[in-house]
């Protein structure tokens, strides 16, 4: 194994670390508020930066080109379906407040 | 280490969900349960069992209970006041407690022995026509456990359709063009992913279960975003989704009585075509599977309409 | 030839059923009942075979699933042939049952013969929750919240029993490694897992069977189904986890099978026999009635069972005819409560009344189905020349060469309750007509399925010579 | 020994299971509870089959056999409460 491999494991670590780090934040935002839109943006921000740096940690580390591009299309799809289905809450909420007053 | 930490946070959360008395947390919770259990199977080297429960028991089924919760009348989960206490607390509780530690002592008691199947499954895997050994079991060794199994969902359903009450409450509908979009960009990946999870099942872990789950939720999402793909009003389709309904079951005896036909027994097939037998019924069951669960989840939206399937 | 028959036995009930989905609402009375008629036929054919073991797709035990074809599961099937048969009878000439019925009930009859044939425990949870779901989905055919609350609580224990078999059945495999039953019952060693498999099995049977004090379930499910469904569940469904108690006392876990567990059973059942009856002799409905009378049946099937577990354990005792005499007694059951569900059925819906007290002149006006219930009432009390006389003389016998002179009692007081409210019903016919008033219109030929049914019961006891000294 | 630990995870999911249907008071509580103690026999099963590599295949089917069940049961009997809730709506009105 050379320096190379070395020194990009260990970057891989560091970056999986500031990630969970991320995730932990989003969760505890999500513990933590206590309106149903400030809960979303704690949890879509933080998360979805998290997931990015969890995945280009792993690619980092991973073994062959195959692995990392799967991974990557994880990324994507964990995007768009974070997206879409915060849209989706974030609907629901808006059309709940407009039938409340 | 990771595996106590699990296993405490299963625990602990399922016995939030069943103490806590507000049924929506108590839905939340068993979502989350349902996931973590599943991570647990990985552990238990079992990626089958754990893709289902992930798909089915716990989104699917999350799914309906969600859509269920917002019919039921707001009844409190909680001890009325007035309700008298029986004093046998303290026998149901000896009870209780007896029938842990005889469960506890007896599992313990097996921990080690050494017997299984498996080398049965082995020995006999070249003859089955797959190569995964749980598939085999599904679809050769044991089929007609899977036979009935089909049928079980799909008698479920006849059930359903006949407790069938159309939805009183109006749910406001989306606005906007993202959720149309994005499930026109996303269908054609799911119904990859689920061929691909299909064709895999021979070989690797996946399946009809598996495959049929990423369907469901492919229909689901149809149906959310309003595109034409569960109407019943045009001819065709309504009778693609009736065959759909009975395919697995029916599919999956015929070929059972085939075996009769040529020999083989009844649910057997000849070993050389074993294989292509199978694919045709793990098709077959797959489609059968999404509508199925797909129809189950829309019956219990509280909005549904009988004409709208 | 015989592969293929056996085979139909659980293909076509399922396929018909499936197929009774997508045929037009007005078809599925003729498709669903043709098809009944056809699986009872090939129900009966089955009883006419040799006994064989054979294992599906041509693979061996271990790996395979074992159908086994012997005394006991052909009698099964042949009961619920027929009665099955009369009982599809009764539904087609049933206007009011509506077609999702004839699925759902054929989708049951298919459980049931795979059940009977099968000889693997996991196997037999799948399909026990066929029947279950197919079975607590005729429940709740009836329209009203009072019959959805029934299925629901239906459910829920059906689910709980299957879980607890289930965890057995776990165990069982952990301990054991295959999930045959014969060669389960080969291999059986009475240790700690096994006992504690032998006990969850046997608990969550018990609640599908109804026993007491599991059953509180049983009389608002069977009370509130619509007349053809009642019969149907008390006079077979109840029979199938029955089946499942006796495969695993008397083959299973033979060596597990002792004198003392016997007398739970025993304990069990006596309660059961005189609550039931004591219920229905309370009870001021007539379906609930026949419902708790059920309750006390199957209490005396339990009693039987102890009985014959006991005879087994203690090898001194010439045990002749043992599962000869349940399977009788099963038949006895199943044709009487069959009749005398079909038979109130009818009477209920002339008067158009459920409550003992407004079907005096109903009953009256029917005395095809009175007939058809007093002859219910003796052969299910076991009084002489009936079905039922031969199977109480059997146990009778078995209890006395046993000594078990408590168990004696308590089936000849349980036949004196079976004839106690019996006679609250025949009683309202004979002597207190009540005031004339306007019935509805039922066609006639209900009744005669109803006295069919209850004939047969009789004059199986002729045909007594033929199974007890044949078999 | 991870073995025992989710054994003992499994037995703990049933006993939760029961000791929830016992006190739950609505019905949605009891089937969640036969979903939590169907939870913990499944991977009762599992673990059975983990004790030696390689997993055992058997009780890995049985287990994605269970899990069709039980959703099909929690359907139906959703179902139920849902037309319960429906029929006593209609009555109070």
């Amino acid at each position: 194994m050379s320096w190379v491999m070395v020194g990009l494991d260990w970057l891989g670590a560091g970056v999986i670390a500031l990630g969970v780090g991320f995730f932990v934040a989003g969760t505890l935002g999500l513990l933590r508020f206590d309106q149903s839109i400030n809960r979303l943006h704690a949890l879509t921000k933080a998360d979805t930066l998290g997931l990015g740096l969890v995945v280009f940690g792993l690619v980092l580390q991973a073994p062959g080109l195959a692995v990392g591009l799967k991974l990557i299309i994880v990324w994507t799809l964990g995007l768009v379906s974070a997206a879409l289905v915060s849209h989706l809450i974030g609907q629901s909420l808006c059309s709940q407040r407009q039938e409340e007053p | 280490m990771l595996d106590a930490i699990l296993t405490l946070l299963i625990l602990a959360l399922a016995w939030h969900c069943v103490r806590t008395t507000d049924l929506f947390e108590a839905i939340v919770v068993f979502i989350a349960l349902g996931m973590l259990v599943a991570l647990a199977w990985t552990r238990l080297q079992a990626p089958d069992a754990a893709l289902a429960e992930a798909a089915i028991g716990a989104g699917l089924a999350g799914a309906l209970l969600l859509a269920s919760l917002r019919q039921m009348p707001e009844m409190s989960a909680t001890r009325a006041p007035g309700a008298k206490t029986t004093g046998l607390g303290w026998f149901w509780w000896g009870l209780w407690g007896a029938l842990g530690l005889a469960l506890v002592s007896g599992v313990a008691a097996i921990q080690t022995t050494s017997v299984s199947l498996m080398p049965q499954v082995q020995a006999h895997l070249s003859d089955s026509g797959v190569t995964h050994p749980v598939t085999a079991v599904l679809l050769n060794f044991r089929a007609l456990d899977t036979a009935l199994e089909l049928a079980v969902l799909l008698w479920a359903w006849m059930a359903q359709k006949q407790l069938f009450v159309p939805g009183r409450q109006t749910v406001y509908p989306l606005q906007g063009q993202v959720l149309k979009t994005a499930v026109k960009a996303l269908l054609p990946l799911m119904v990859l992913v689920a061929v691909y999870l299909l064709w895999r099942g021979s070989s690797a872990p996946g399946g009809a279960f598996q495959s049929g789950a990423v369907l469901a939720s492919a229909w689901l999402m149809l149906w959310l975003a309003q595109l034409p793909g569960l109407s019943r009003k045009q001819g065709g389709m309504r009778l693609g989704i009736q065959a759909g309904w009975l395919g697995g079951v029916t599919v999956f005896l015929l070929v059972g009585l085939l075996g009769v036909f040529q020999g083989a027994g009844f649910m057997g097939y000849p070993p050389d075509q074993a294989g292509a037998w199978i694919l045709l019924i793990e098709s077959a069951a797959a489609l059968s599977i999404g509508l199925l669960l797909a129809s189950m989840v829309l019956v219990s939206m509280p909005d549904f309409q009988e004409g709208t399937l | 030839m015989t592969e293929w028959g056996l085979a139909l036995l659980v293909v076509w009930p399922l396929l018909w059923g499936a197929l009774t989905m997508v045929v037009p609402a007005r078809q599925v009375t003729v498709a669903g009942g043709l098809a009944a008629l056809v699986t009872a036929g090939l129900g009966v054919w089955a009883v006419t075979l040799s006994p064989q073991f054979l294992v599906l797709g041509n693979w061996s035990t271990p790996l395979g699933l074992g159908w086994r074809l012997d005394g006991m599961a052909q009698s099964l099937i042949g009961v619920t042939a027929v009665v099955g048969g009369l009982v599809s009878v009764y539904a087609w000439l049933d206007k009011g049952l509506p077609p999702t019925f004839w699925g759902l009930w054929l989708g049951a009859w298919g459980a049931m013969n795979a059940l009977f044939l099968t000889a693997d425990v996991f196997h037999f949870y799948v399909t026990l929750e066929l029947l279950s779901v197919a079975s607590v989905a005729m429940v709740a055919l009836t329209p009203g919240a009072g019959a959805t609350r029934a299925a629901f609580r239906y459910l829920l224990v059906s689910l709980t029993g299957s879980m607890l078999f289930l965890l057995g059945v776990a165990l069982l495999y952990g301990r054991y490694g295959v999930l045959d039953m014969t060669l389960l019952a080969a291999q059986m060693t009475p240790d700690w897992p096994s006992m504690l498999a032998f006990a969850l099995m046997t608990v969550g049977l018990l609640a599908k069977t109804a026993v007491f004090p599991l059953h509180g379930w049983l009389p608002q499910a069977h009370a509130k189904a619509l007349t053809a469904v009642s019969a149907i569940l008390s006079a077979l469904v109840i029979k199938a986890a029955f089946y499942g108690l006796m495969r695993l006392w008397l083959e299973v876990f033979g060596p597990l099978a002792t004198v003392s567990a016997s007398w739970v059973l025993g304990l069990l059942a006596s309660a059961a026999i005189f609550w039931g009856g004591y219920q229905a002799l309370k009870t001021a409905r007539l379906k609930r009635l026949v419902a708790w009378s059920t309750v006390a049946q199957v209490g005396m099937l339990v009693l039987a069972l102890a009985l014959v577990v006991q005879a087994k354990a203690i090898s001194s005792v010439p045990s002749v005819h043992l599962w000869q005499g349940l399977v009788w007694l099963i038949a006895v059951h199943a044709l009487a409560k069959a009749a005398w569900f079909l038979a109130a059925g009818t009477v209920q819906k002339r008067a158009d009344s459920d409550y003992l007290a407004q079907i005096g002149f109903a009953l009256h006006r029917s005395p095809i189905s009175v007939v058809a219930m007093a002859l219910a009432v003796i052969s299910l009390a076991g009084l002489p020349f009936t079905m039922g006389f031969l199977g109480k003389w059997w146990l009778l016998s078995l209890a006395w060469e046993l000594q078990a002179w408590a168990w004696l009692l308590v089936s000849l007081l349980g036949s004196l309750l079976t004839m106690a409210y019996g006679w609250r019903l025949l009683n309202l016919s004979l002597v207190n007509r009540g005031l004339p008033q306007a019935l509805k219109p039922v066609s006639v030929a209900r009744d005669w399925v109803a006295l069919c049914l209850a004939l047969l019961g009789v004059m199986g006891g002729f045909g007594g010579h033929w199974f007890w000294e044949g078999v | 020994m991870s073995g025992l630990i989710y054994s003992l995870c499994a037995l703990g999911l049933v006993m939760i299971g029961l000791y929830g249907l016992a006190r739950a008071h609505h019905g949605l509580q009891q089937l969640l509870a036969i979903n939590v103690m169907s939870a913990g026999v499944f991977m009762l099963l599992l673990t059975m089959a983990a004790r030696h590599p390689p997993a055992d295949a058997v009780p890995q089917a049985l287990v994605l056999t269970g899990i069709v069940v039980a959703i099909s049961a929690l359907a139906l009997g959703l179902a139920l409460l849902r037309r319960l809730a429906a029929e006593e709506a209609e009555s109070h009105d």
